[in-house]
């Protein structure tokens, strides 16, 4: 029941909002109803019994099953904590008809919750396409100059991807006994090798573009360009782990044959892909794009760990699949105060943010230092052993994704660099004081962050469960 | 056991608490609070690990276990820290010449403001905290979190005046080459993970896992290895970044880029000796990087004008001794070059700082001269320093540089010679130093004369504890021909093992003694009467003006790769990016908006086209069914599947 | 048969409305009721009633699909009728001929749904197809009106030929017209001796295809639907193309084995190229009349699939479809009824001008999208499915799904216009209660959008 | 009499018609060619109708097997008259408003 | 040769002479006047086949009836013979290329028709044809087509009011 709390909840909210004008309740009810959601998560968090399963679609044998087991709740909890930190981070910025805005954004909380639970592969489906659809509103209404066309693209783009994933869907389910969706009958679907690899095609192109891999990432930096940066800071910090969520859920166990065929193409695709990424965010002067490319060097990493099909890395996977949501939330907060104040994103024109903001700074700093996975931030622990699967793979693999390690850090620290030494930039002398609200999140955030990089025990007792799935077979 | 528990929380937390305070309250305290209580820290860490190393000499090695870092998946990291005989020798220099470091700044950063001084002294709590991990953990994974922690603390004390963009560069070069090396390092964990299953040093550094690996492996693990600590040791080829590292102030350069962090690889070594001494090929790496970087930047200093850059060269090269030292097998040797180095070498930079401070942050050396007079504290202990440094007996560098020498030769006569020549290198750019700064007349502007004065007692005190210790520190490891009996390479039998019979007789090694000595003596005359007089001008010959930009090491860098690089991610970014693959992606895009111009031109608004389109159908419709025809055949295999 | 009956009174008594009531309101009254009536005949012999029991002797045979499906598209005109009536009435003095047309039309509906004999499907056809052709011309003095009326009676005269020309080859090959009697087993053997069947029915096929506006025999649809008054645009798409798909499935629903293996590779073919011709094109136009044109074009590549094999979805799929696209497509119409003009730029703004109508038009243009939560998710799926469980090959479906990824395209430029251009919508007046009338529309597809099994369990009662 | 004769005259004249439908552009004419066809097609029917008559015939008794496609026949006829008076409306009707009964001077709505 | 065969193949050229006659006159007029020719010669072979009842029929009907109702429309716009622009030759070309093809296709795959081979068409005799057997299936059998093609004069009597008034 707790989990039909987490579709209904914000959905609940949601509809409130359309209701609700003024901007300051609007925001006080999305805020506290996004709070309900965390509470619950977290009470979620020491209940065993979180399965529900209820008739929906009996002419297709289509159930309304939702399950959680250690990786949904991660994603789940990750999911919470993100949502009511956006509210209270980004409430300070303007936007007209903040009540729509805002209702968006909690209807696409259910889809993504929908999408961490869904124990049936129609409803996943739906769950997936909820959570995109109310993302093309809010990045097409809210967002930035050219945001008509590049939403549209990334709509397509996605869109097309999650239809090829519909008819793969399909395809197993033709594939069944008894012609359901469930996940069990999915896995004991008797799949020839051919099979299984169309079936993992389909899949897969679904869940890469979702990520977004290499080479289908295109649509990722324009998106989280223009997008208003509450909304990228849901695709990057919650949404793009769908795709990992939809590997580690479906794509591994229903093939294992064709994961298994695979495992060196795609894990040299990955590396190929972290590497070019970092490659052009070292080059970005745009501080939005830059997050987005260093996030597609990281997705790529969590990717190509999983795809080693070793417990170390898939372990580490699960674990960077939180953090990584909490380390690129606190840098988007950081990139968004610097732009709502100063109106720019291009690293030339800043500098001196530790001069003229030192808290601001300081937090900048340590986001950064998570996102170059400094050991004691909870991304080392992550990177560390997916590295470390890496290198059980093929140590020549680990040794190529490592050079990642150093261009991370080249990066980072250019963008630190820009941002908050030398001297105080036109731009950044017109900076305030960050509204408390956001800071107090960011404080927050980096907490968890050290906390979780210095004692991660409980992220790794909270996936167990899903690792010994994954390996029993 | 549990004593040493709270003990060795003591020792770490100490120093991380004092980063937390003076990190969280930079904006509350004043600036005297900030100083006692950041020292304060580092004093009391020191005297709880005196009460450790006392332990230990009477208990033996410690381990202690606080929780599981990463326990997962069949690998199991704890979070457990070792005191033996080496740790606890590094945990009494660390603290020790850290507590002095720390007196000596807060007289030196007076004239920063208290935010700025707070962030100061976090910064080098957080270092202190940092080093005592990497060297206390007892497990790789613990000493790389240290590892990469010291690293992080250099890079942020080297950017410590963050509004000056090439101390940022400066900042950024650092970390990234030590990023390097820290890649090598952890894919050196990840192989002895993936063949030991353990990273406790208990479980690697054992016969059994000696056993267990093959010589590749133990070879690619202790090349990756050394990797590590070439980078945070600044050796060839990863060595540029520390001279550059000059940039942050001057105690930091004493702290970390001298006495403790650069030591780091050598620990790290020393930790795996077992290993390494299992590789002959790694050792002859070893050795051969490290005389190579020994001459290499002691050919440089020859040449520098900048009191720092001086001494950041002679780091570089000191610390390509005490590489020579390990590869050759002296590990003991080099452990005791390290310590007599963090005495004479935070001696003298922290004198160069007392001369800066003097000097209004004047670094030119051609700018000084004749301080003899104006800074007499100064002066004496900093000529203790290069007497030390140059390897004149009875002083502590002597001591330790002839032990690593004598095993040099031991190993190839060649490894000897190179040495020597490099000790007489050292001794003349020392003294060229020396002798520019304090000997013959002042050369600065009226104003800095002026304004010439010694330095306070809290940094004159560090100078003369530490001068005393350059003086004295060789007793700890005198040398049985000497009469002595080594106590050092006694403490770290358990490490090291049994020292190594070297199999020279002892008029022979009284020989050697002599030709090295004799020669530095040369050089170090050589020198005063050189610069006595004059002061070295911009170099006019060929090779002089190459070592004075530093064999154009820089600049190839930059050429070979840095640039090529640049321009590659510029390539990937420009051309890639946006024309192949988002061209792709929306040349799908244009392709349907071509084709709708295309094909909508069938719908030509007039009946009698479109019926003649639709007989036409009727026609293909029919040919369709008639098996014959080709596009039949390919329908026909499509459906199949 | 209560149906044909029913219908058929009801159209006279409408023709004669004409004469006696005035009032545009009250005959729209009477239609509606009408509708009610006809729908309750119908549902009476769903339930086992009839006005006459009557041996057709073959020529009709009434079941449980046929009968439903006429339900749902007599209840779609009656919403049709509910929603347009005011449009209807701007078009004649006499709106009640309009209605009476339309009740003729639905006579040719319950024919279509449950015929069991060629000749019967002929005439019911052409009930279906000459009020249609009147229709289209009923703006008299639009020159467009009068092109498209007369380019869709030549094109529809001219395939009338083929059809019979195609029963006549049938006929020929087996010696009688009855479905029931099914002219397969007359005809056995080797692939030579169904020579004469094949080709009637390919003759058939072509003509059906071009009914329903399949592609390459679609180039009278978008001329047509551009040119007819708008209104009748929306029910010449919706449930005069609707009939005609059930027209197909039930003559191909059970001949199509006689022409066996190579039946697949028509029908591929014809889907190929009816997706690509309704999909690109669409993509190109400027105007939004003519882009549903193209988009009808393209449905009716997805209605396609229904035809691949018979399988226990196939029936659910066509019904689904043909009833979510058809209340999209009255919706969307009746939306861009109330534009001053066609164009995308006249939707410009609308999410300003009028919120509600912005949102219900999004739902339609959803629906058709075939987005999830909407209906027309659905229907897409129960169409795929079909396919793929009708044994085709995954590529057809797959490239059926990139297609329905460029419809999108074409449709979300109207969502765009609506939510994200700025400018004045050229929105006319609205009757009262119109927007609401269309949230109606909206909320059932939302409905079977996520209970699709309200309008499917029918089936099996 | 073979069949086959018939069927290939019924074809020539039905596909005279399509190549009358093809070539003309007098609306008139389009619309008389595809009277040509239906005749075409009547034909045939009534050919097949008495093919099948007369195999019956053979079996002996008096058959009316094939009367069914005389009826047809007679339904075309019956559509084809309806057919022609609202086709001559809507000739008649755009012929008012254009003056002109060209089938591609109607070519404002394409593409 | 019998008798039969001669007139079948009289009639046959005939038709199709006056067919293409059909197409190629200039003027409307003649064109309708040789369309009635065509369905005279049709009507001739349905008495050939003995099929009166549709060989009157197709007099009256479309001999008498449509087609004098053709001319009445032709004659009521005035159009004259060269009022109707000539078609591109390429146009008549590919036409005439189409409807070609067309009919050697139907005509290559009736030669394939192993079925038909031999099958012959009842000349002159059979009952079928004839008004008594005819009328007697129209109301048995098949009154139910006859009863709903009711409706599609009315709707063709509704349309033709509602488009021919002002």
């Amino acid at each position: 029941m707790i989990l039909v709390s987490f579709l209904f909840v914000p959905i609940l909210a949601a509809l409130l909002l359309l209701l609700i004008k003024d901007k300051k309740n609007a925001q006080w009810t999305a805020i506290i109803f996004s709070g309900i959601t965390l509470v619950l998560a977290c009470q979620m968090l020491c209940t065993n019994m979180v399965d529900f399963d209820k008739s929906w679609l009996p002419n297709l044998n289509s159930r309304f099953t939702l399950h959680a087991d250690g990786l949904s709740k991660i994603l789940i909890l990750l999911t919470a904590i993100s949502f009511p930190a956006i509210f209270i981070a980004t409430a300070k910025n303007n936007f007209k008809q903040s009540n729509i805005f805002l209702s968006l954004m909690l209807f696409t909380q259910a889809g993504l919750m929908g999408v961490f639970m869904a124990g049936d592969a129609l409803l996943f489906y739906f769950f997936w396409e909820l959570a995109l659809i109310p993302v093309y509103f809010l990045c097409s209404i809210w967002g930035g100059e050219k945001r008509i066309a590049i939403t549209f693209k990334f709509f397509i783009y996605t869109f097309l991807g999650s239809l090829l994933m519909l008819v793969g869907i399909l395809f197993l389910n033709a594939h069944t006994a008894d012609h359901s969706f469930s996940m069990q009958s999915f896995l004991h679907a008797n799949l020839t090798n051919g099979q299984q690899a169309t079936g993992f095609v389909l899949f897969f192109i679904a869940f890469a573009i979702k990520m977004p891999l290499f080479p289908f990432h295109t649509w990722q930096p324009d998106t989280y360009e223009q997008s208003p940066t509450a909304v990228t800071m849901v695709m990057s910090a919650v949404m793009v782990k769908m795709g990992l969520y939809g590997i580690l859920r479906w794509l591994l166990p229903l093939f294992p044959v064709a994961f298994m065929v695979h495992t060196h193409f795609m894990v040299v695709l990955s590396v190929i892909g972290i590497l070019y990424a970092s490659f052009i965010a070292i080059r970005q002067d745009d501080m939005k794009r830059f997050i987005a490319y260093s996030s597609i060097a990281h997705i790529g990493l969590m990717n190509a760990a999983i795809f080693t099909h070793t417990q170390i890395a898939i372990q580490g996977a699960l674990i960077q699949l939180f953090s990584h949501g909490l380390n690129v939330l606190g840098l988007w907060i950081v990139a968004d105060i610097i732009e709502q104040q100063t109106g720019t994103r291009s690293l030339q024109q800043m500098g001196g943010l530790a001069k003229k903001q030192p808290t601001l700074a300081i937090l900048l700093v340590g986001f950064a230092l998570a996102n170059i996975a400094m050991p004691l931030t909870n991304a080392f622990v992550g990177e560390f052993l997916m590295f470390n699967g890496l290198f059980l793979l093929n140590p020549w693999m680990a040794a190529f994704a490592g050079v990642s390690v150093v261009l991370a850090a080249i990066y980072t620290l250019n963008m630190v660099q820009k941002v908050a030494y030398g001297e105080v930039s036109e731009k950044i002398n017109t900076m305030q004081a960050p509204y408390k609200g956001a800071q107090a999140v960011l404080i927050v955030l980096l907490i968890l962050v050290f906390a979780t990089g210095v004692y991660p025990q409980p992220l790794f007792t909270l996936t167990a469960d899903t690792l010994q799935q994954l390996f029993v077979k | 056991m549990g004593i040493m528990k709270i003990l060795i929380a003591f020792i770490l937390l100490w120093p991380l608490a004092g980063f937390l305070f003076n990190g969280l309250g930079r904006n509350y305290w004043s600036k005297k609070v900030i100083a006692y209580k950041a020292t304060g820290y580092i004093v009391a860490s020191f005297i709880a690990s005196i009460f450790a190393f006392m332990y230990v000499q009477d208990h033996g090695a410690v381990t202690v276990h606080y929780f599981d870092f990463i326990n997962a998946a069949s690998i199991k990291i704890p979070f457990d820290f070792k005191v033996d005989a080496l740790s606890a020798l590094f945990l009494l220099v660390i603290t020790g010449v850290g507590s002095l470091i720390h007196l000596y700044s807060s007289a030196y950063m007076k004239e920063e403001a208290a935010p700025h001084y707070a962030r100061y002294f976090s910064y080098l709590n957080l270092f202190i905290f940092s080093m005592l991990v990497l060297v206390l953990g007892d497990n790789y994974v613990v000493m790389f979190i240290g590892w990469e922690g010291v690293g992080l603390c250099s890079y942020l004390l080297i950017g410590y005046w963050f509004t000056n963009g090439n101390y940022n560069y400066a900042a950024k070069k650092a970390f990234i080459m030590n990023r390097i090396g820290d890649l090598g390092f952890l894919l050196a964990i990840f192989w002895i993970i993936v063949k030991l299953g353990s990273v406790n040093y208990s479980e690697v550094l054992t016969a059994d896992s000696l056993a267990k690996l093959s010589s590749a492996d133990i070879t690619g693990i202790t090349l990756l290895l050394f990797v590590g600590a070439m980078g945070k040791s600044a050796q060839i080829p990863l060595f540029t970044w520390l001279p550059d590292a000059m940039a942050g102030p001057t105690p930091v350069s004493a702290l970390i880029h001298a006495a403790t962090m650069v030591t780091a690889g050598i620990y790290m070594i020393t930790r795996s000796n077992l290993l390494f001494s299992h590789s002959e090929l790694t050792q002859h790496v070893i050795a051969i990087i490290g005389i190579s970087t020994a001459l290499l930047a002691a050919t440089i200093a020859i040449k520098q004008n900048d009191i720092k850059k001086v001494l950041a060269y002679s780091t570089v090269s000191q610390l390509g001794y005490m590489f020579l030292g390990l590869g050759v097998g002296a590990y003991s040797g080099a452990v005791f070059h390290v310590i007599t180095h963090a005495f004479f070498k935070a001696l003298l930079f922290l004198g160069a700082g007392s001369v800066i401070h003097a000097m209004h942050h004047e670094q030119d050396i051609r700018k000084m001269g004749g301080l003899k007079s104006k800074l007499p504290i100064t002066h004496i202990t900093f000529l203790i320093g290069c007497i030390a440094i140059a390897g004149v007996p009875p002083f502590s560098g002597f001591f330790s540089k002839d032990e690593i020498l004598a095993a040099a030769f031991a190993k190839s006569p060649i490894y000897w010679v190179l040495g020597v020549i490099g000790a007489a290198m050292t001794a003349f750019y020392m003294f060229r130093l020396y002798t520019t700064t304090f000997l013959g007349k002042f050369r600065g502007t009226a104003d800095q004369e002026n304004h010439l004065h010694e330095s306070p007692l809290a940094m004159t005190l560090p100078l003369i504890l530490l001068a005393i210790a350059s003086a004295l520190a060789g007793a700890i490891g005198i040398p049985e021909i000497m009469g002595g009996h080594h106590w050092l390479s006694h403490q770290l039998i358990p490490i090291v093992g049994e020292p190594i019979e070297l199999g020279l007789s002892h008029s022979l090694e009284w020989t050697l003694i002599a030709v090295s000595v004799g020669i530095a003596l040369v050089a170090l005359l050589w020198a005063i009467a050189i610069y006595k007089k004059k002061t070295d001008e911009a170099p006019n010959t060929v090779v002089g003006n190459f070592f004075y930009h530093k064999w154009r090491i820089d600049e190839l860098y930059n050429e070979a790769i840095v640039y090529p690089l640049n321009r590659f991610a510029g390539f990937l970014k420009n051309t890639i990016e946006k024309h192949v693959i988002d061209g792709a992606v929306n040349g799908a895009g244009k392709l349907i908006q071509y084709s709708a111009r295309k094909v909508r031109l069938t719908q030509n608004g007039q009946v009698g086209y479109y019926i003649l389109f639709m007989v036409t159908g009727i026609i293909v419709l029919f040919l369709l069914w008639f098996n014959d025809v080709p596009i039949f055949i390919f329908f026909n295999k499509l459906t199949q599947n | 048969m209560n149906a044909i009956i029913v219908s058929t009174l009801l159209g006279v008594i409408m023709m004669f409305c004409s004469w006696g009531i005035k009032s545009n309101q009250v005959q729209k009254n009477i239609a509606l009721i009408g509708l009610l009536i006809l729908i309750v005949a119908n549902v009476a012999q769903l339930n086992g009633w009839l006005v006459i029991n009557y041996d057709t002797k073959g020529m009709l045979k009434f079941n449980q699909f046929g009968l439903y499906t006429n339900t749902l598209l007599f209840a779609l005109t009656f919403i049709y009728v509910w929603i347009n009536g005011e449009e209807i009435s701007k078009l004649s003095n006499t709106p009640a001929d309009f209605y009476s047309l339309f009740f003729f039309i639905l006579c040719g509906v319950s024919v279509l749904t449950s015929f069991d004999n060629l000749l019967m499907l002929f005439i019911g056809i052409e009930i279906l197809s000459i009020p249609l052709y009147i229709l289209t011309g009923a703006d008299k003095k639009n020159m467009f009106s009068n092109e498209a009326a007369l380019k869709y009676f030549l094109m529809g005269s001219f395939s009338t030929g083929i059809l019979l020309l195609g029963i006549t080859f049938i006929y020929g090959a087996t010696g009688t017209f009855l479905m029931a009697d099914p002219v397969v087993n007359k005809v056995t053997g080797m692939a030579q001796e169904q020579v004469m069947l094949s080709a009637g029915l390919i003759l058939l096929f072509a003509a059906m295809n071009f009914k329903v506006s399949a592609a390459p025999f679609h180039f009278w649809t978008p001329d047509v639907y551009d040119g007819a008054p708008t209104v009748f645009t929306s029910f010449m798409a919706t449930i005069a193309k609707a009939a005609a798909f059930v027209a197909f499935i039930n003559v191909f629903g059970s001949q199509y084995k006689a022409l066996a293996y190579s039946w697949t590779i028509l029908l591929t073919f014809v889907i190929l190229a009816t997706l690509l011709v309704g999909n690109i094109i669409a993509v190109f136009q400027r105007s939004v009349k003519r882009m549903l044109a193209y988009s009808s074009i393209a449905q009716a590549g997805f209605m396609l699939f229904a035809l691949y094999g018979k399988t226990d979805i196939t029936n659910e799929a066509i019904l689904l479809y043909a009833v979510v696209y058809s209340i999209a497509t009255i919706g969307i119409f009746a939306v861009l009824i109330k534009m001053k003009e066609n164009s995308f730029e006249s939707f410009n703004g609308l999410s300003k001008a009028h919120p509600l109508l912005a949102f219900v038009t999004t739902v339609f243009l959803f629906s058709l999208a075939g987005i999830p939560l909407t209906g027309g998710f659905f229907a897409k799926y129960y169409m795929l499915s079909a396919l793929v469980k009708a044994g085709a090959g995954l590529w057809l479906v797959m490239v059926a799904v990139v297609f329905a990824a460029i419809s999108i395209y074409y449709y979300f430029k109207i969502v765009q216009a609506m939510y994200f251009a700025t400018g004045e919508s050229a929105l006319g007046a609205l009757p009262k209660n119109y927007a609401y009338k269309l949230l109606a529309l909206a909320i059932l597809l939302l409905v079977l959008g996520v209970f699709p099994n309200l309008l499917l369990n029918y089936l099996y009662f | 009499m073979s069949i086959q004769y018939y069927i290939f005259f019924c074809l020539t004249l039905f596909s005279i018609g399509v190549v009358g439908v093809l070539t003309r552009r007098n609306a008139i004419i389009v619309f008389m060619c595809i009277e040509l066809m239906l005749n075409a097609v009547n034909l045939l029917l009534v050919a097949f109708s008495k093919m099948y008559n007369g195999m019956s015939m053979q079996n002996g008794a008096v058959s009316m097997a094939g009367i069914d496609a005389q009826i047809f026949v007679f339904f075309i006829m019956v559509v084809a008259a309806a057919e022609v008076s609202i086709g001559l409306a809507i000739i008649v009707m755009m012929y008012r408003n254009t003056h002109s009964i060209d089938v591609n001077f109607l070519n404002r709505l394409k593409n | 040769m019998n008798l039969l065969e001669i007139i079948f193949y009289a009639l046959s050229v005939f038709a199709l002479v006056c067919a293409i006659m059909v197409l190629v006159s200039k003027n409307p007029i003649h064109s309708v006047l040789w369309l009635i020719l065509v369905f005279f010669a049709i009507s001739g072979h349905y008495i050939l086949l003995n099929a009166q009842f549709l060989a009157i029929v197709n007099i009256i009907v479309y001999a008498g009836a449509i087609m004098v109702l053709f001319l009445f429309v032709i004659m009521l716009m005035n159009v004259k013979k060269d009022s109707e622009p000539q078609k591109q030759l390429f146009v008549k070309f590919i036409g005439v290329i189409a409807g070609g093809s067309f009919l050697t296709l139907l005509i290559s795959l009736v030669k394939q028709s192993i079925p038909l081979v031999g099958k012959t068409v009842l000349l002159k005799e059979g009952s079928i044809g004839l008004i008594n057997p005819l009328g007697k299936a129209l109301f048995t059998d098949y009154v139910v087509p006859f009863e709903i093609s009711s409706v599609l004069f009315l709707s063709a009597m509704v349309g033709a009011v509602l488009i021919g008034k002002k």
